[in-house]
């Protein structure tokens, strides 16, 4: 579609995509030699589920949600990247209308932060 | 590399998903199969922004990713939920609900 | 000062209300006022008549819009209440004997708990019948019908605490669908041809369209009559209405409603008068439905089913009459005014019977009420005499002039008539002897008395009417010159000598009743448990197959369909992810065996669904 | 680096915008309450912002009547149907919150669960007893946001966004009824995972079209599909993913499994909002993306469409004669309705516009009113849905029986209600054309779907009760939604030149 100039573009990416497919080649295959060889059920168990769905007191417990609570918080801020960083990006030319959208944007991510904090999902030990 | 081939491997990834959708009975794992779907469309969506030289698509990739990731935690609550009830993350054990 | 139309409407339409919504509260006087309702509308009725009359002969309409319903772009549709000749007849048939009826029902009901409820359904099923009649363009007709439709269904399942009760009820509003969407589909039909549903404009235009779309309209009109009026194939449900108590059955199911039909083929006559296709329709239906209602007549034990499959029969001759043209849509309106005399009392007289009876119904246990209740005795006699064609009762002079319209119209209709007097007359005469004459065959409790005189004095009034009222509708109200600016007028002509006619009608009646005396005459021996019979009485008992249609072609493929998407959603799907899944746990097999309930089947099914849908536009764009 | 495109700054016309930003900065100030609020001062505060936004929006809505503009860079359009439709969806919201708000059916005097993630059945459970849940108005909010988005969204995009921000909040609220909590969790499984898929069905339908047609925004891909009316595969795969995704919003066959079990699942009163509201949100996206997208390949489409609403009439009339749930039977006959509104969408005219459109606004409050109706009768385990337990209804209350009567009577269109004028419009747009069969398919199954409605009136009205159920008097919420539903039954029955006339004024779709 867009000739050379675009590809050259995309070569930085092509790159780093080498690097890093070859640092996952460099990792299993040196973990593979250097690591030790021992076989339990651990190692057998099923992965995809996550969590091991372990039997728990009828009536149930409490369920340890803090991983997960972890996660959604990733998630908030991940989120805020997302768009902050095209904002950054454009940042000169959208100019006041731009900061004033971001500033509200935030706003409304701090009101999620606000609510998992005062929800006490900010406290690791509870 | 022609963009239609892209296209190609996009598909083949959202039927991937659909048909992880329709064959893993953990909800966990069906979803992330539905995840696999969106990144499809993202692939799709983005291949598509290349060959219209257009920004829709990419811009359409971001918020699709934003609502991927809203729906990522909508998703983990309600199986986490139904998790703690049932000790099960099965799908095909949730079918109380019927004729 | 002449009244208005919507007035007659929202009388008992408001009596119903009042009673309906009140509740307990109006338990003690409810009844007098949906007296009051029916007998005031009968009043506002007569009034309407009485204007109508002083109109010119040929121009009598009296019409009132009481708001405009639907207007879209060109498309009007009001509630227009019209009065004109023919439905002059109606109101005054429908206030009138349902005046007599709601009185009657005062005392019949005294010790029914929910007689105010019984009194404003009554109420409720006058309202929608007088709208049915008034109304002026098809879909108002369409509300009337879906009401009456409605009241009956309430009435017909009144005892509720009878299962029969329920389960008839529930049939007669299944077998009545299928009936209201032939009238839906006339309605569509109508609109979509004419782009009006106005009385007026459609029958002014109807020449105007392509006969293959008449004839459509005029079948679909002919299946909702079918489903309206219990004809054939559609008759089933009449027999089993029977459920309802008895005030119901003679004034929904024997003189009103079920004449619905008859009304809408008339009503619509010019669109009948363009298409010989749905006439000779027409003319079958009614045909078959008069000998099958008769012969379903000669079977039954219970009073009220004989009376029943007679109503059947005596609307075949009406349907035939309707069916034959401009010769006979007026001896049709005329036999439904005289059946609405004698068949009205003749049940009220079965019910004034089964009141003093213990609620009894059947024949064979009655025999011997001649002494014990004489006005009842009387009265019924005479609705006897009027419903085989005896001169000069009522019936005598529509019967007689439908035969010879059918006579006119082909051998075959007539031989179809002629034979319907004969067995009328077997039948009727069969009901007669084994309630009133012969050896009292009565239940060991049973103190047969005479009803009050709330119920005996509207016994004597509809004697009175089947006695002389065929002959002063004809003679003195001159119904011929009446009904011909609506329905027009024809003559035939007989193919044999019509001095032939009455001799040999009375010929054959007297053979009917000669044949039913010598079985079940003087001396004869009822036995109180029906004996096996023949085959044909057999068949006949089983309302000579009418469930059997029913069940076969009506109810099955519905039941089959409903399975079979059932089973397409349990099995084969759910089948078919079961088997690429394979589970293993014990509850997950036991929920299975549900065999539903299973998101990823639901999810399965979405791309078929996608599946389809891509195909469907494939097809249009690369087919 | 690399290439430079174009990025204007971008103009919002946030007057016209009202109604959205009202209901979506409530939903945000909601949240911030939830955050900080004790939680008495929030069981008083979430409601009173849920119908003051709720006001405002729909002021703001009838001031927009007349307005006929694309706003937002294209991404949102505000016509006559928007507005329309907006302001049904917020008369619809206010009557669900009213339902929401009830305290008096339920003992426990809450609909919802008191807190969500506690274990059903558990001690935790019973500790949190007696509060009240208020997260539920957040939730509702950022539904109701969604769902006045989408019919409004101008390009694919925005309807997407529109979709997951209606759709998310509806999931969890699903598995928040107070009773068998297993079954609304489940549900809402069921619901999510399901919603999920066809909402990635969605994105990649749309991503196909773009693919297609370079165009995101409604009127791109209409000019690219009538400059190439061939456009192939590419453009058709797109298309059936999407209508697929739509169609399962709003719950046509064979997209329509969910529907039963979430609708009997869900906490009822948000049932009733649900199958209301978001059939009107999802209805109105799907005509503008068949009318304004695709409107030039109405011919391409009729077929699918055509296939789909027969099949959703006669599934839904016809499964529906066999449940036992009334929760289901009334989520079967909502198949049905969907199937009943897509053939107004198939005429592809704006007489087909009008008369969906018509249907929608009839069907939304009907709808209401009736789950809203189901809360009162309970039984001691919560509300007694089976059809047997209706049972005898009408001796133990008249007018709770007669008003459910009247209520399923519209649905089955009997003239002189509003089901009557609302299947009379979507019917008379779509009869006269090779159309007129799936009408007749239409006719018959309404003959069907009256077997049903009918089989709940005589089973009230005829038939011994039980004894353990009872009519709970509901409060002036519950009695206000069950008005507003009778009212518009018998009003737009009666002079339906109301709605029609009103409907017929707004016009048809803005390009």
């Amino acid at each position: 579609m867009r000739g050379a100039p675009a590809v050259s573009a995309y070569l930085p990416i092509l790159v780093l995509g080498l690097v890093s497919f070859g640092f996952a080649v460099f990792s299993v295959v040196a973990g593979a030699l250097t690591g030790p060889k021992r076989y339990n059920r651990a190692r057998l168990a099923a992965y995809e589920c996550g969590i091991e769905p372990t039997p728990q007191p009828a009536g149930g417990g409490r369920f340890p949600v803090k991983y997960y609570l972890t996660a959604m918080l990733f998630i908030v801020f991940d989120i805020e990247i997302v768009f902050l960083y095209p904002w950054a990006v454009t940042f000169d030319r959208l100019a006041l209308f731009g900061l004033i959208e971001m500033v509200l944007f935030i706003a409304t991510v701090l009101v999620a932060y606000a609510y998992v904090w005062r929800r006490g999902g900010l406290e690791w030990d509870n | 590399m022609s963009p239609a081939a892209y296209l190609a491997l996009a598909a083949v990834l959202f039927s991937l998903g659909c048909t992880g959708v329709l064959l893993r009975r953990n909800a966990i794992v069906m979803f992330m199969s539905v995840e696999l779907m969106l990144n499809a469309a993202n692939l799709a969506l983005v291949t598509a922004s290349r060959m219209h030289g257009n920004l829709d698509g990419q811009v359409f990739a971001f918020f699709s990713m934003t609502v991927a990731a809203a729906e990522v935690v909508v998703g983990l609550a309600i199986i986490v939920q139904i998790f703690r009830s049932r000790r099960s993350a099965s799908i095909d054990d949730a079918s109380l609900l019927k004729l | 000062m002449t009244a208005s139309p919507a007035l007659l409407v929202a009388v008992p339409l408001l009596s119903a209300a009042v009673l309906l919504l009140t509740g307990r509260r109006s338990d003690r006087w409810g009844h007098w006022l949906g007296c009051a309702a029916a007998v005031g509308s009968f009043l506002i009725a007569l009034n309407l008549v009485l204007s109508l009359a002083k109109q010119p002969h040929e121009s009598r309409e009296i019409s009132q819009t009481v708001w405009t319903w639907i207007s879209v772009g060109g498309f009007n549709v009001d509630v227009t209440f019209t009065v004109d000749p023919l439905s002059a007849v109606f109101i005054l048939l429908i206030t009138g004997v349902g005046s007599l009826i709601h009185i009657y029902s005062v005392g019949y009901m005294e010790h029914d708990d929910n007689r105010r409820r019984f009194f404003g359904y009554l109420n409720l099923f006058v309202a929608a019948m007088l709208t049915l009649v008034l109304a002026n363009n098809l879909l108002l007709l369409y509300v009337g019908w879906e009401g009456v439709g409605l009241a009956s269904y309430l009435l017909i399942g009144f005892w509720q605490h009878k299962p029969s009760a329920a389960s008839a009820a529930n049939k007669a509003f299944i077998v009545n669908r299928v009936g209201d969407f032939g009238l839906s589909i006339a309605v569509m039909l109508t609109f979509v041809t004419f782009g009006s549903v106005a009385f007026p404009e459609v029958f002014a235009a109807a020449d105007k369209a392509s006969s293959t779309t008449i004839t459509w309209i005029g079948l679909a009109l002919l299946l909702a009559a079918c489903g309206k009026s219990a004809q054939f194939p559609l008759q089933s449900w009449l027999l089993d209405a029977m459920e309802g108590p008895t005030p119901v059955s003679a004034l929904i199911h024997a003189a009103t409603m079920v004449t619905a039909g008859v009304y809408l083929v008339a009503r619509c006559h010019p669109i009948f008068d363009l298409s010989a296709t749905a006439r000779g329709a027409v003319v079958a239906v009614g045909a078959i439905t008069l000998l099958m209602g008769a012969v379903i007549g000669i079977a039954k034990d219970d009073i009220k089913k004989a009376l029943a499959g007679s109503t059947m029969s005596q609307i075949g001759y009406m349907m035939l009459a309707v069916g034959l043209g401009p010769i006979g849509y007026i001896w049709a309106i005329f036999h439904l005014l005289t059946h609405g005399f004698f068949k009205a009392g003749m049940f009220l007289g079965a019910g004034s019977v089964m009141h003093g009876m213990n609620d009894e119904v059947n024949m064979r246990r009655y025999g011997a009420l001649r002494t014990a209740m004489a006005v009842t005795f009387g009265t019924f006699a005479i609705g006897y005499l009027a419903i085989i064609g005896v001169p000069p009762f009522a019936g005598f002079w529509s019967k007689d002039e439908i035969i010879k319209v059918a006579f006119e119209h082909s051998w075959v209709a007539g031989g179809a008539a002629l034979l319907g007097a004969a067995i009328t007359a077997y039948y009727m005469t069969r009901v007669m002897l084994m309630t009133f004459f012969g050896k009292a065959r009565w239940a060991d409790d049973a103190h047969p008395h005479e009803s009050p005189a709330v119920m005996t004095i509207p016994l004597v009034v509809l004697a009175a009417l089947s006695a002389v009222g065929g002959w002063a509708l004809l003679h003195v109200v001159n119904l011929e010159t009446w009904l011909e600016p609506v329905l027009g007028h024809g003559e035939g002509e007989l193919p044999f000598s019509s001095s032939l006619l009455l001799p040999l009608t009375l010929a054959v009646v007297a053979l009917g009743v000669a044949a039913a005396w010598k079985v079940y005459g003087a001396g004869a021996d009822i036995p109180v448990s029906a004996p096996r019979g023949s085959w044909f009485i057999r068949a006949a008992r089983a309302d000579l197959g009418g469930d059997l249609f029913n069940e076969k072609v009506l109810m099955q493929p519905g039941q089959r369909l409903t399975a079979t998407l059932v089973r397409v959603d349990d099995s084969v799907v759910d089948g078919a992810v079961r088997g690429i899944g394979g589970f293993t746990t014990a509850l997950s097999a036991r929920l299975r065996q549900a065999q539903n309930g299973f998101a990823r089947s639901y999810a399965l099914v979405m791309v078929i669904g996608a599946v389809i849908v891509a195909l469907a536009l494939a097809m249009v764009r690369f087919a | 680096m690399g290439v430079q495109l174009p990025f204007p700054t971008p103009q919002i016309e946030y007057s016209l915008l009202l109604p959205v930003l009202v209901i979506l900065g409530a939903a945000v100030v909601s949240v911030l309450i939830e955050a900080v609020a004790a939680e008495s001062l929030r069981r008083t505060l979430q409601p009173l912002l849920a119908f003051g936004s709720l006001a405002i929006a729909l002021a703001g809505c009838v001031g927009l009547w007349d307005q006929r503009q694309v706003v937002a860079q294209g991404a949102l359009v505000v016509d006559g149907p928007t507005v329309i439709l907006q302001g049904t969806l917020l008369i619809l919201a206010v009557l669900g919150a009213l339902l929401m708000m009830e305290s008096r059916v339920d003992p426990a005097g809450d609909p919802f669960a008191a807190r969500a993630s506690t274990i059903p059945g558990s001690a935790d459970e019973r500790g949190f007893g007696a509060r009240r849940q208020t997260e539920v108005w957040p939730l509702f909010l950022f539904a109701v946001g969604g769902m006045l988005m989408f019919p409004a969204a101008n390009d694919l995009l925005t309807a997407f966004i529109a979709l997951e921000v209606f759709s998310l909040p509806l999931y969890l609220l699903t598995g928040m009824a107070r009773r068998r909590r297993l079954l609304s969790q489940e549900a809402a499984l069921k619901y999510f995972v399901l919603g999920a898929f066809s909402s990635a069905v969605f994105l990649f339908g749309s991503a196909l079209i773009y693919a297609a047609t370079g165009s995101l925004d409604f009127a791109g891909i209409a000019d690219a599909v009538s400059a190439d009316p061939t456009s192939g595969l590419l453009l058709s795969a797109g298309v059936a993913l999407l209508l697929a995704g739509m169609l399962f919003k709003v719950g046509a066959a064979p997209f329509h499994q969910w529907s039963p079990d979430v609708y009997q699942g869900a906490p009822t009163a948000l049932t009733a909002f649900m199958s209301a509201a978001t059939k009107v949100a999802a209805f109105g996206a799907l005509l503008r993306v068949m009318f304004v997208a695709l409107g030039g390949a109405a011919w391409d489409w009729q077929p699918a469409v055509a296939v789909i609403a027969g099949l959703s009439m006669l599934v839904g009339a016809i499964t529906a004669v066999v449940q036992s749930d009334i929760k289901r039977v009334l989520a079967y006959s909502s198949v049905a309705h969907a199937g009943f509104i897509l053939t107004g969408v198939l005429a592809a005219s704006p007489k087909g516009l009008s008369g969906s459109l018509v249907y929608l606004v009839a069907y939304g409050f009907v709808t209401l009113a009736a789950f809203g109706l189901l809360t009162v009768v309970r039984s001691p385990a919560g509300e007694a849905t089976d059809v047997q337990q209706w049972a005898g209804l009408a001796k133990k209350s008249p007018v709770t029986a007669s008003v459910f009567s009247l209520l399923l009577l519209t649905m089955a269109g009997l003239p002189l209600t509003s089901g009557f004028t609302a299947k009379f419009a979507a019917w008379s747009a779509a009869w006269g054309g090779w159309q007129t069969g799936v009408v007749v398919i239409g006719a018959v199954s309404s003959t069907i779907a009256a077997a049903f409605y009918l089989r709940i009136i005589v089973s009230m009205w005829f038939s011994e009760g039980d004894d353990a159920v009872v009519v709970a008097l509901p409060g002036l919420g519950t009695r206000t939604v069950v008005g507003v539903g009778v009212a518009s039954a018998v009003v737009f029955g009666v002079a339906p030149q109301l709605l029609l006339g009103l409907v017929d004024g707004v016009g048809v779709f803005l390009r």
